[in-house]
């Protein structure tokens, strides 16, 4: 596949067209059929997630967050991917894929509530937080990849990264070092065409995004990224190939932010309406929608029954968030160092001495 | 004359140098057609083309890089970071290069380039967006650090910037960005870079302060004075160079002195001061020179921030117990 | 016991810790084969094989980027950068997320790394081989900065370095790599991070040192004493965390103290050390503590270079200074 | 060229063979004949300054320097090609290009001689200093060729980096920009296969290094950097598609360090004598040199003639840096800012009451 879709031919890989039909049977993923409905079911509830946070975000109920909306059959396909023993190095928009990892919703909610217990996750291992820092989460992917080779173990790494972060130095030299490691990673780039409001034409003149592979020695693919069989397969032939010691690979995988970049932007400033609607045809869940309603696997009616119980869900867990209490202060100072310096707990102290002052000099003010 | 918040006033200022100086760029991450992500820029691209005030690839090395470029040909650029918590990648250009190309070149070689950078908590944003690291800045050789504090000293100080032949760190305090308006003058004025600024005469005590730091402390001298205590306000302006002799005059005369910073407190700006002080007044110190700072941890999260943020009870409480010290 | 130098010393606990625990794994710029421009590592490639020792491509963010990686998943990265100078490329993936990582996951994820890095001047290099910019680095949270200044503390606190689960940055005075020679225990011997060490008593004045200027400040001290001035003399050891606990000791009983450092002068190292000495003893304070440095500059190429370095007789002109004062 | 020679199709570009046979007369730049002397010559004079200096550093006149030694075709055609309006980004191992731009060698000596006024090129004009972190200077070179652009100016900048130096983030970052910016900047990567003692197979796992320019839409070719004419001609034709606006390229000089890295370097530590002697046959002065002879344009005679004038002239050169005397500490302080701040006038004043002290108290003693 890597051949056939070598990046310098300039093609795309692509399973299902823009209505969901099959235009590549060769290269239909083997999955069993309830499969990809609980991807599909994964994907609709990321999604559904995805707008109810714009609409707590709105009543000042959480902070800034970045939605995946539009970007679903990319983290739902790695989801299905990966296995429990993979790793999976997140950017920041890979609700979907952490979700099938086993990182709660909640947990998510809590890390944009702003509580650093949101990246503490509970029944999640092998998953790294979110990376703030543009592109610098892929070189910790190499790092992990090395350990797992030189472990000998059967792993891989699914590293995230956008298509502004392919300009960042870090990531030349993440896959530089993996390249002349040969190790299992698979560098997935969601291209949504924008970082921020900056269209990826200005952030490279390469033809692809893919094709920085060459660069690097290492396998690179173009794929339909709003094709969740395409994403799949894709996904799963890296994961061989790295499984089989040909990594690492790079999948350029290109889609639309359909949303924000944050719910603090105005896409309307940077981009038209017309665009939009050209992407709203190529929707990812519009697509493996009408592919299993034309294979007798879903229907509007499970849709239309499904969907509140996943608004519903979605309440549930936010309103858990909600709940999590208040910030203990104590966090701030215990997680620098394995032992607390005395300087540190001295600073704590001091703290606590104030706190107390404030209390018995301001006791009857509000905080 | 018109009333302005500091969006408006650092906007104001580079459009004036845009239309000065064809020399002067301006360009960074989403400063071109969105304007910034805090709106600082917009309309410039507008008003004066995508080959003056663009977007730039992502990467700040990149673009303090070729900044250092751009400067030893001759044009003037100024360049933004997005957030102080992504200045990091572009350090080593700073450090190696912008602060020492004209002293490997024996001043053949001129770096005149501002970056300007918003920093700062407060805004309950994500990590890495509310960091306040100038100290390690001013331990830079060869580069300036200054930091406004008004819409007015924000506008002037940054046409300084620009004109200067320096490399300079132009730190916005983004907590203020919108929350302080005021009348500034219309047109180009200039305020000189590495004077610190005394914003109210005291007798007990000296706070330095700056950027958004200033109205914090100016809340805690309210409840000063309740309690009698007369507090003298030092703006402080500029990181590096320090303004010495400002310093040195006040706490001569109030005996006291305590620098309110947002960053960690080890080896931070305090320290600095509290150095000063003890070198220039130590004779005249009637307590020790103190710190309300950061503490030494990451800044937390939103929900945690305010424990580590400084406001006017912490500086309160710094000052009454310097002062009954 | 075997007479070493510093460059064997870090050698033998690299090998040490290499033989011990398989998780250790040594890499950098030219650190396999040709055992590193120092000869540091020297034999470990033959000794354990390309897969533990080897040689990574030219790319500092890279090799701290990935330690963090494999940290995370369970190795003990060692990792060299070559000189002081070109760590700056690495600064992003240090202070973003190595010194991050454990508090961003809530103690889930660690990372034990430790970054070693000669530095400082006197050795006649090229630019950027001389630099001595701790002060940085002490301003980042989550990390720890150590610097030895004998063979045997080296050794000794590189194990601790590479036991613990903090990402460690340690410094090593290069310009005394080979110029000291002392008996060192053979096998495993740890030196707990973050204390300093009393080196000489003394009750005049208390010098606060550490790396190559702890044998600078001893040469001052025979000179000193033939003026009969008694100096209590402190090896730092620790920039970060600093052992107050030891400084305050000291001071409140000489009453005067004077930190030497090689880095740039403001915002350095001697200003926090002061300004814990006001906070830990302002009452026994009989001058003002005080700073021996290096300038605000670049440090100048060889030529210039003994302008800027610290030397027996500087240190002797501040003791005498303050114990005047 | 840059089409027949995609870096794509692996070939590298050659005019001559190792002995100096023309093999590829279609590329054979025009040239005059007394240029391509003038040319030869002045490698010679760069590969006897490189030779004299290294004998110099034994005799401890000079600090760590890194020869060029094996190299000189490279520098030498970039000194030929290079405008006098063109700029020079240099790394640190293009002495030839920086003596055709009219730095002096004695200049050159200061600097290793650890005098900063080396670095300032009274004869010189648009040459920067020498870069020591490596890389780093290709985005200086990005930002003059936006300069050069933004103000219509028909001029190249000719930018320098080792095969190392391609790992480093800064290289992607600058050719990335170049490439976004279209902008006239020729990028030579000096592949001298070591990066002190790392091989270049160890630094990447690309096919070449020139294939990198595919990653940003660039021109791209590999050229044998021991082959003067080839490489005069690829720079003369990367100048002109820079001039026409069909800029930046990335031009591979594949090439050997005969010498050590620096002057404190032990190359037996990390290559073999035979590898040494498979490049002694390819050396590019003893190339060129059979090539005019073999067109009567140079004899031995002429070369042993001229041999002891360089040596003189070198030696010349050194000892005027040699005495070029004191270092002055004001000069430690002067170009720090455009103006000196107080705090830092008076650091000076008191080193100068530090000195004064120092003076009376041991005037009798040795500094
Ligand atoms: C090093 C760094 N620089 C700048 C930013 C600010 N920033 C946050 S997201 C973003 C755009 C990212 O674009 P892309 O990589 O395409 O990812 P997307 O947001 O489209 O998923 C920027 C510039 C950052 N987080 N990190
Ligand atoms: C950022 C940085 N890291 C490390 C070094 C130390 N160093 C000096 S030269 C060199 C190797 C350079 O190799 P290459 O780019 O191939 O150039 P060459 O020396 O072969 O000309 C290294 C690692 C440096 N100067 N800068
Ligand atoms: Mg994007
Ligand atoms: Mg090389």
């Amino acid at each position: 596949m890597f051949k056939e879709y070598d990046p310098l031919k300039n093609k795309i890989f692509r399973v299902m067209d823009d209505s969901g039909k099959i235009i590549n049977p060769k290269w239909i993923p083997d999955m069993k059929v309830e499969e990809i409905v609980t991807a599909y079911k994964k994907m609709l509830f990321s999604r559904v997630a995805d707008l109810q946070i714009v609409s707590y975000q709105r009543q000042g109920r959480i902070y800034t967050y970045p939605p995946n909306y539009g970007q679903e059959a990319i983290t739902g396909a790695a989801g299905a991917a990966i296995r429990q023993n993979d790793w999976l190095v997140p950017a920041f928009r890979e609700i979907g894929t952490m979700m099938a990892k086993g990182v709660s919703l909640k947990e998510i909610f809590l890390y944009y509530m702003g509580y650093e217990e949101g990246s503490n996750f509970k029944n999640a291992s092998q998953v790294l937080p979110v990376s703030v820092p543009i592109a610098s989460q892929l070189l910790h992917a190499a790092g992990i990849g090395y350990a797992i080779k030189y472990k000998d173990e059967k792993k891989v790494v699914f590293a995230f990264v956008g298509d502004g972060g392919t300009s960042e130095g870090d990531f030349h030299e993440a896959l530089n070092f993996a390249g002349v490691w040969k190790i299992p990673v698979i560098f997935i780039i969601q291209n949504n065409q924008y970082g921020i409001s900056t269209p990826v034409k200005m952030q490279t003149a390469s033809s692809s995004l893919a094709v920085k592979s060459v660069a690097y020695g290492i396998k690179g693919i173009q794929v339909d990224g709003n094709d969740f069989l395409a994403m799949y397969r894709a996904l799963e032939e890296g994961s061989r190939l790295c499984l089989s010691g040909d990594g690492p690979v790079l999948i350029e995988a290109v889609t639309y932010r359909k949303g924000a970049h944050t719910t603090s932007d105005d896409p309307t400033k940077y981009r038209t309406k017309e665009e939009e609607l050209l992407w709203e045809e190529r929707d990812p869940l519009k697509r493996l929608k009408a592919y299993l309603i034309s294979k007798d696997l879903w229907s509007e009616q499970e849709e239309e029954k499904i969907l509140p119980q996943y608004r519903e869900e979605v309440d549930r867990q936010f309103q858990e968030a909600e709940s999590f209490g208040e910030y203990k202060k104590e966090d701030i100072f215990i997680h620098l160092y394995s032992e607390m310096p005395d300087d540190l707990l001295e600073q704590k102290n001091q703290y606590d001495r104030f706190l107390q002052w404030k209390e018995s000099r301001f006791n009857n003010q509000k905080k | 004359m018109k009333i302005m918040n500091m969006v408006n006033a650092i906007n104001d200022a580079l459009d004036i140098k845009l239309y000065d100086d064809k020399n002067v760029i301006v360009y960074g991450e989403d400063v071109g057609v969105e304007g910034g992500v805090f709106r600082v820029t917009e309309g410039l691209q507008q008003k004066y083309g995508v080959t003056r005030v663009f977007d730039s690839p992502l990467a700040e090395s990149g673009i303090v890089g070729t900044a250092i470029g751009m400067a030893v040909a001759g044009l003037r650029p100024v360049v933004e970071m997005q957030f102080c918590g992504f200045i990091y990648p572009a350090f080593n250009q700073i450090i190696s290069h912008a602060t020492r190309m004209r002293n490997r070149s024996r001043g053949k070689y001129e770096t005149p380039i501002v970056i300007r950078m918003p920093y700062g908590g407060g805004i309950n944003a994500l990590e890495h967006h509310s960091e306040s690291m100038e100290a390690i800045f001013g331990h830079i050789p060869g580069l300036k650090v200054v930091v406004p504090s008004t819409p007015h000293d924000a506008k002037g100080m940054l046409i300084s910037a620009i004109e200067s032949n320096d490399t300079i760190l132009f730190m916005e305090p983004k907590r203020i960005y919108r929350a302080i308006k005021q009348e500034v003058a219309d047109g180009k004025y200039t305020i000189p870079l590495g004077k610190a600024n005394v914003l109210s005469q005291g007798s007990d005590v000296t706070v330095v302060a700056y950027g958004a730091m200033i109205r914090e402390v100016q809340r805690a001298m309210v409840m000063a004075k309740e309690q009698g205590i007369s507090v003298e306000l030092i703006d402080l302006r500029s990181i590096y160079p320090i303004d010495r002799e400002t310093i040195a005059k006040s706490v001569k005369k109030t005996g006291r002195i305590i620098t309110v910073t947002e960053g960690p407190r080890s080896f931070g700006v305090g320290s600095e001061i509290s150095q000063i002080a003890i070198e220039e007044a130590f004779l005249s110190l009637e307590a020790p020179p103190s710190r309300v700072s950061g503490f030494d941890t990451i800044v937390p999260l939103p929900r945690g921030e305010y424990h580590y943020m400084q406001d006017p009870y912490k500086i309160l409480y710094e000052i009454e117990r310097i002062v009954k010290y």
